[in-house]
């Protein structure tokens, strides 16, 4: 963690926050019809954002580790899909806060709501097999398969919950980010946030990734220990 | 100098963090028969899973006929007979349906007289449509050992052949490597205990638990070869 | 129409989920260095070095056959 | 291309025919289902076209991930799988044989199913279940190709029996939409054309789920 990329990304992703939240909280006008609690949005859509962005290096890392056979590839791939889970949760619950005031509920299966929540469950199932295997070789490959099946069916996922829910209340339109942005500041304020979220975003991969490094090289360490054991019992 | 068959290099296995193999070569040229020596719980089995192809070692490498068995096609296996710790037979179907079913995956002309021929040659024509769960351990091993060879593979590995053998499987067995070695295909079988075929030039490895190491006079015959890397 | 509690819950649960997630990240790191420290310093004490299985990881080659 | 397809399926149906275990396991456990879906839903909501599909594919995702299972296991014994994989047969080719076994394991499942579902739900015998073929066979194929390469991988893994719904479910959430919503719209007297989006939806989550399991398979069926 003390190495000065890891330094540099602290320091930008702290940076970039600072700034997100002055334009949040500070710069950016209130929108007109659903009034303060819309300025959840801008913290919203970038955790969205990154949730699909862990989802695609989960797949991009797997079939890397497939292809290529390099362990810092599932590193890679898990150290995502645990970000991933992290921020999906985070639409999620800030989806679900910013919807009691403006709809009167927490949840409603909304398209998108429906199929955050069904990837919520890919990134839970991924996870959880992780959780339960044994960390052996094979572990990697199962995991970047489930990794790789599962981005591949996100777009039939979402076409299909389209499709299911074709009739939108004319509520939900407001809540698409498009509808609201009549101002060009909070055009500006989303971009940054977008920016902020996905430096944190890298930042937080390269920790977590470091650390799975880590682990590695202790099988490694402990792997030669334990032969060096053995070698000296049999002198 | 013959083909060669199988190729290890610093060859070491795994299981988490507790080394099975490790620093083992071995080399073996078609015609040449060797059997690794072993107390139980040593890593034969691992070692005949890793060098069939069957489970990749943790580092170091392996080529079976010049081709590390990622990259062999699927095709290449006609050349490769296993009999592995359990006999990889279908225990609810009969000794003919086992041997007809494997005649039919390794594409064999006339799967049914094919399957017949092997029975016979194993000695189980009599047991033939009885059901593989219903055979004593000796008779399974036999038609698992027929299993391995049915389609005259140029390379052999069987772990523990002689396990749960009565003489006369023992006699079986022993002609089968010989015939098998008169045909130019290589042999490597594990033993619990020292042995040898009459005929057969054997040579014979221990595997103990810091790699494998010649039984014998290995170093002057030089065919096979172990370098536990510190020595 | 005050809905300044929900805006509040939304960033501090955003803060809060990752403020744990990276004290989660640094205290498994801290404790991973100190294990290799240990470890290291163990493989140090037992000379001399031999049969090193440094190449284990990197050579591995998924898929078997 | 597909050398040693048939000596595999005929094996499984040989062994299938000796045994009837699948079968009888399969055809009873998804029918209970279906009887516990009824009855949750009371005599009121067993009138309705939407329970009736919403039963059926209920019923099916579970056989789907036994049938897979089953379909597995039979090579699990004395370590059949490792014979398969040492004889000169493709990987994908074992996909494609195992992949057609629990195709036919969740068939025999689910043709129970519908007949208790017409029974149980009075619907007629002949235009609405004929129109609900299709439906039925596109979502069983693609269902059929994803536990079958899931059901490989939680074969390895502790406690993978539970974890294989886990996997399959939201993989398969979308194909689930399109067939319930499909067969309700058939079940309710709507002619093929009506759903032909919904057909399209399943074809295209067949193609993606066979050619992923086709490719992927060899990554998860060897050992360590």
């Amino acid at each position: 963690m003390k190495n000065p990329i890891s330094i540099g990304l602290a320091a930008a992703t702290c940076l970039s926050m600072v700034a997100a939240l002055f334009m949040v909280f500070v710069y950016v006008p209130t929108e007109a019809e659903q009034g303060i609690v819309q300025r959840i949005f801008y913290f919203h859509l970038p955790c969205a954002w990154v949730a699909f962005l862990g989802f695609g290096i989960v797949a991009l890392a797997g079939g890397l580790y497939l292809w290529l056979g390099h362990k810092v590839w599932d590193d890679l791939s898990y150290a995502a899909a645990e970000l991933g889970m992290l921020f999906c949760t985070l639409v999620l619950v800030t989806g679900s806060i910013w919807a009691k005031p403006i709809w009167g509920v927490w949840w409603t299966w909304d398209s998108r709501l429906t199929t955050t929540f069904i990837l919520w469950l890919l990134y839970g199932s991924y996870l959880l097999l992780r959780a339960f295997a044994d960390d052996t070789d094979g572990i990697a490959r199962f995991a970047a398969v489930l990794g790789i099946v599962g981005v591949l069916d996100i777009p039939i996922i979402i076409i299909s919950v389209r499709l299911w829910r074709t009739i939108h209340p004319a509520v939900l339109l407001t809540r698409q980010g498009e509808h609201g942005l009549q101002d060009l500041r909070m055009v500006a304020t989303l971009l940054v946030s977008l920016a902020a979220f996905t430096i944190m975003f890298v930042w937080l991969l390269w920790m977590r990734v470091a650390t799975l490094r880590l682990r590695t090289r202790i099988v490694r360490l402990r792997r030669t220990l334990a032969l060096r054991e053995l070698a000296e019992a049999h002198r | 100098m013959a083909e060669v068959v199988l190729q290890a290099q610093r060859i070491a296995k795994f299981f988490g963090e507790r080394p099975v193999l490790y620093g083992l070569d071995l080399t073996l040229r078609a015609g040449q028969a060797a059997v690794i020596v072993g107390r139980n719980g040593v890593g034969k089995s691992t070692l005949i899973k890793i060098l069939c192809g069957l489970s990749p070692p943790s580092a170091g490498r392996l080529w079976l006929f010049g081709q590390e068995p990622r990259s062999m096609a699927a095709q290449q296996f006609r050349r490769v007979g296993v009999l592995l710790h359990q006999s990889l037979l279908y225990p609810r179907l009969t000794c003919r349906e086992n041997m007809e079913f494997y005649s039919e995956l390794f594409a064999i002309p006339d799967a049914g007289a094919h399957a017949r021929r092997w029975l016979e040659r194993v000695g189980l024509q009599r047991a033939a449509d009885e059901l593989v769960s219903a055979l004593s351990r000796g008779m399974e091993q036999r038609l698992g050992i027929a299993r391995a060879m049915l389609a005259d593979p140029d390379l052999i590995l069987l772990d523990e052949p002689f396990a749960a053998m009565d003489a006369d499987g023992v006699a079986l067995v022993s002609s089968l490597v010989r015939e098998a070695l008169a045909r130019e295909a290589a042999v490597i079988f594990t033993a619990h205990a020292p042995l040898e075929i009459a005929g057969v030039d054997l040579r014979m490895f221990k595997l103990e638990s810091n790699g494998l190491t010649p039984f014998k006079d290995e170093g002057r015959r030089g065919s096979l070869r172990n370098l536990l890397r510190r020595n | 129409m005050d809905h300044l509690g929900y805006l509040f819950a939304a960033y501090s649960i955003i803060f809060l989920l990752i403020g744990l997630y990276v004290i989660f990240i640094g205290t498994r790191q801290a404790r991973l260095e100190r294990e290799v420290r240990r470890l290291e310093s163990e493989l140090r004490k037992n000379e001399p070095p031999l049969a090193p299985a440094d190449n284990v990881e990197e050579i591995k080659t998924p898929g078997g056959v | 291309m597909l050398e040693g397809f048939g000596p595999i399926l005929r094996k499984d149906l040989r062994l299938e025919v000796r045994t009837g275990e699948s079968t009888v396991v399969l055809v009873s456990i998804s029918v209970l289902i279906l009887v516990v879906m009824v009855l949750a839903f009371g005599p009121a909501g067993a009138r309705r076209a939407e329970v009736a599909a919403g039963a059926l594919w209920t019923a099916l995702i579970f056989a789907g991930t036994m049938g897979a299972t089953r379909a597995l296991l039979s090579e699990r014994e004395s370590g059949c799988l490792r014979g398969l994989l040492l004889s000169p047969v493709e990987p994908a080719t074992i996909y494609a044989a195992k992949l057609s076994v629990a195709m036919i394991f969740m068939a025999q499942a689910g043709i129970a199913v519908l007949v208790v579902l017409v029974l149980f739900f009075n619907l007629d015998f002949g235009g609405a279940l004929l129109r609900l073929l299709p439906v039925f066979l596109l979502g069983i194929v693609g269902l059929a190709a994803l536990c079958t390469l899931l059901a490989t991988v939680s074969g390895r893994v502790r406690a993978g029996a539970m974890l294989l719904p886990v996997m399959v479910v939201p993989l398969f959430a979308p194909a689930l939409i399109a067939g319930s919503k499909a067969s309700a719209a058939v079940l309710a007297g709507q002619p093929l054309g009506a759903v032909i989006t919904w057909l399209k939806l399943l074809g295209a989550f067949d193609v993606l789920f066979v050619t992923a399991g086709y490719l992927l398979f060899e990554h998860v069926i060897f050992e360590d």
